[in-house]
């Protein structure tokens, strides 16, 4: 079972104009940076992304929307981005606001085979318009519906030819939901590592959700925020 | 005189208890890791998929892998485990984290709180703030007591858009320590050199002062 | 002559393709798993949380905490893949899983399936069976044509309670290959030396027999 | 945060006749023998107890079958049990029996603070009897509540003091849905480690989900089919 293709550009293969993509990572960190340099030269547009950012204006999803690919972003925080908030206010590009662990257990309930799930982010607030509201056990829940995608492009750490993935640190975020909620998952990671060298125990994502993998080159994972401390 | 942010983050860290697991906002809620007395040990949880939150590292050995949910690089402390963001909320909505600690815009006498949209400006978004604020179960918000125009923060009803309804239990601010009360905002505490008067004057929701009000220490 | 339990498994491993996730129920299911054809690979999945099942151990090598979904001690294989019950349940609910092959008490002419459960007798419950069946997306029931009173198991309608309901796909009993369409079993193909009559004798639920219809090979 | 209790006897303090408790483990693999064993010692009864399976004779859930402990078993498969059929067929023990991926995802649901979820296992069936029954996407699906328990008792390969939480192969099952669903969980490690050992990226349950943790002794693991292979 040998899922490896040579690059970026194979992986995402398939990929067209109008369909809807979940791209992994939170902020700038843990996202499919091959992948999504190799969608701003293939050119596909109209796309919807679900991702929980939208990159910056230089990086990340930010390189799409410069190109004017993304019709519709669903994420749940899209500041740290001029050109984003260009196309919003001038009416080119559709958002819908979604409270971060609803978006990540929406992509969760679709890897689970679970239609819907019962959460209580927005509850009162304008989230809840035009939702399902029921009460369990004295609580509101608003009914939130799973998510799919055409295609799931997750970044890993470490992976094999199988499909199994391992996250780096909090690189993890929501790749591993969304792996689980591509109807064609893609992953690149930054080591492909030969099959059984991943420990059984230590695999956080099982390669039957992962489709094509390969590994990815010149990674830049920038730092959005770079805080530290003097040493004294 | 009215508190300093780090003053505010000061009186909030008395708040922690031994064993506690807390989830920091960012901004002031942030410099409240600054201020846990001593002996009290918690665990810092962030959203993106943390437990055990270190400082931040030390210049040049920053890592773009270990962020925190306000996408700044920090470290990790021994005992420290990533989980993915589904897990993350997950133990946030179960009621496993002790204390939530944010900032806010508004906040109603019922408990109310607005801190994500401003009608006519651009909406960046809630990120994980109504996640944290239906579920957390117990909720400090950290914020000035008036915004820039010198207008209440503490009011009868939000005038902006909801983040969660009924869920602040505790409000610090630079004037003072509020709980949030069948009756409104109870003063449990006043700043050094802020007097019960400039509270009433500074609070447009109901408010009303406990019999056992004093002066805050550090 | 009718197919022994080997020769079952046998004839359900030439469904088998390559790439496929595959969960091999108790029984004659599990022999499949010793036919797989030359150049096909696949992935065995074990309810309980493994994926990449291996063969058994060694004589010595057996491990209490690397068992299947029956109890038996297995190896892993390079490529194998621990999780918890949760997730396994999850993509097999999710699709993720190829193929199921089961065992069954009665099959109905719909694809409705019986294996749990006999009235009056101790019910020892139905495990994994309700999700496997209900959520598999290809269900194949491997099993006898008749029960040892000599009385179809493929019938009109299951007498006993359902397991779930218009969900197998295929049938292949030591009589023949069925598969379940809107007209009730479709029989592709007859065992080595039984008859289409031995076969329209023995099935109680609709049956038609395919134009090309054939005997087995192996 | 020392989560640490000397043993068993410690760890269950608390635990009282009537209250329902979860034990993890599937068959006789990944069981808190240490647990069992003490509740055994300490007599409670008329527990309601939420386990996959109910041991054999004379291990496992078995051992309090044999001493009148259990009124109710919540489980998927009760066989390889005589003394348990025997109290069945009485009517001095109670089951409930629930479809494997129900029961995990039920635990599971509990520990994501979902009160119900969507599944589709019993469908059609006597296990559908009195549940709601909704159809999502032209399938029907059953509404199936979050389990939660007084106590939860797991067993894990290793640990440390902050509860952390590492199992070994398919020992996990359903060790770490139920760490997440109690009240108060109790974690029995086969070897507990100085904090800091275990990776932060190898970690299966965080501290967060467990209250109290012990080395436990004299792990018999027992094997309930063995089956091996001949070396040629």
């Amino acid at each position: 079972m040998n899922k490896v293709v040579a690059n970026a550009d194979e992986a995402i293969k398939g990929i067209e104009s109008g369909m809807t993509l979940m791209l992994g990572g939170f902020g700038l960190c843990g996202i499919p940076e091959n992948c999504i340099a190799a969608l701003v030269r293939k050119g596909v547009n109209n796309l919807t992304c679900i991702s929980n950012n939208a990159g910056v204006d230089d990086f990340g999803i930010g390189l799409m929307l410069q190109q004017k690919q993304v019709k519709k972003m669903i994420s749940s925080y899209v500041g740290e981005n001029a050109e984003f908030e260009r196309q919003l206010l001038s009416g080119e590009l559709e958002v819908e606001l979604i409270p971060q662990g609803t978006l990540a257990t929406r992509c969760m309930a679709s890897g689970y085979g679970m239609p819907a799930v019962y959460l209580l982010a927005g509850v009162g607030t304008e989230v809840a318009e035009g939702k399902e509201v029921r009460n369990f056990n004295g609580k509101d829940y608003l009914l939130e519906y799973a998510f799919d995608s055409d295609f799931a492009i997750v970044k890993a750490w470490k992976g094999d030819a199988q499909g199994n993935l391992v996250f780096k640190d909090t690189a993890r975020n929501f790749n591993p939901m969304m792996a689980m909620a591509g109807k064609i998952t893609i992953a690149e990671v930054e080591e492909l590592v030969p099959v059984g060298e991943l420990h059984p125990n230590e695999i956080h994502t099982p390669g039957i959700y992962v489709h094509r993998i390969f590994q990815g080159t010149d990674y830049e994972k920038r730092i959005e925020q770079r805080t530290t401390r003097k040493k004294n | 005189m009215a508190l300093n942010k780090e003053q505010i983050a000061q009186r909030i860290a008395k708040e922690l208890q031994d064993g506690f697991y807390v989830n920091l906002g960012i901004g002031i809620p942030t410099l409240v890791a600054n201020y846990i007395p001593e002996g009290v040990n918690v665990v810092l949880q962030s959203e993106n998929g943390l437990l055990g939150m270190g400082p931040f590292p030390f210049e040049g050995d920053e890592d773009a892998d270990l962020i925190n949910a306000g996408k700044q690089t920090i470290t990790t402390l021994p005992g420290s485990a990533f989980f993915d963001s589904a897990m993350s909320f997950g133990m946030i909505r179960a009621g496993k984290v002790d204390l939530t600690v944010l900032g806010a815009m508004e906040v109603s006498d019922n408990g109310d709180i607005a801190n994500w949209k401003i009608p006519g400006k651009m909406v960046k978004g809630m990120g994980g703030a109504m996640d944290l604020v239906a579920a957390a179960k117990n909720i400090i918000v950290a914020m000035q007591h008036t915004n820039p125009k010198g207008e209440s923060k503490l009011l009868p009803k939000c005038s902006l858009p909801l983040t969660g309804v009924k869920c602040v239990k505790k409000v610090v601010t630079d004037l003072g320590v509020f709980d949030i009360t069948p009756d409104g905002f109870r003063c449990l505490e006043y700043a050094p050199g802020v007097t019960i008067d400039e509270i009433k004057v500074k609070t447009a929701g109901r408010l009303v002062i406990a019999d056992d009000v004093k002066e805050m220490t550090f």
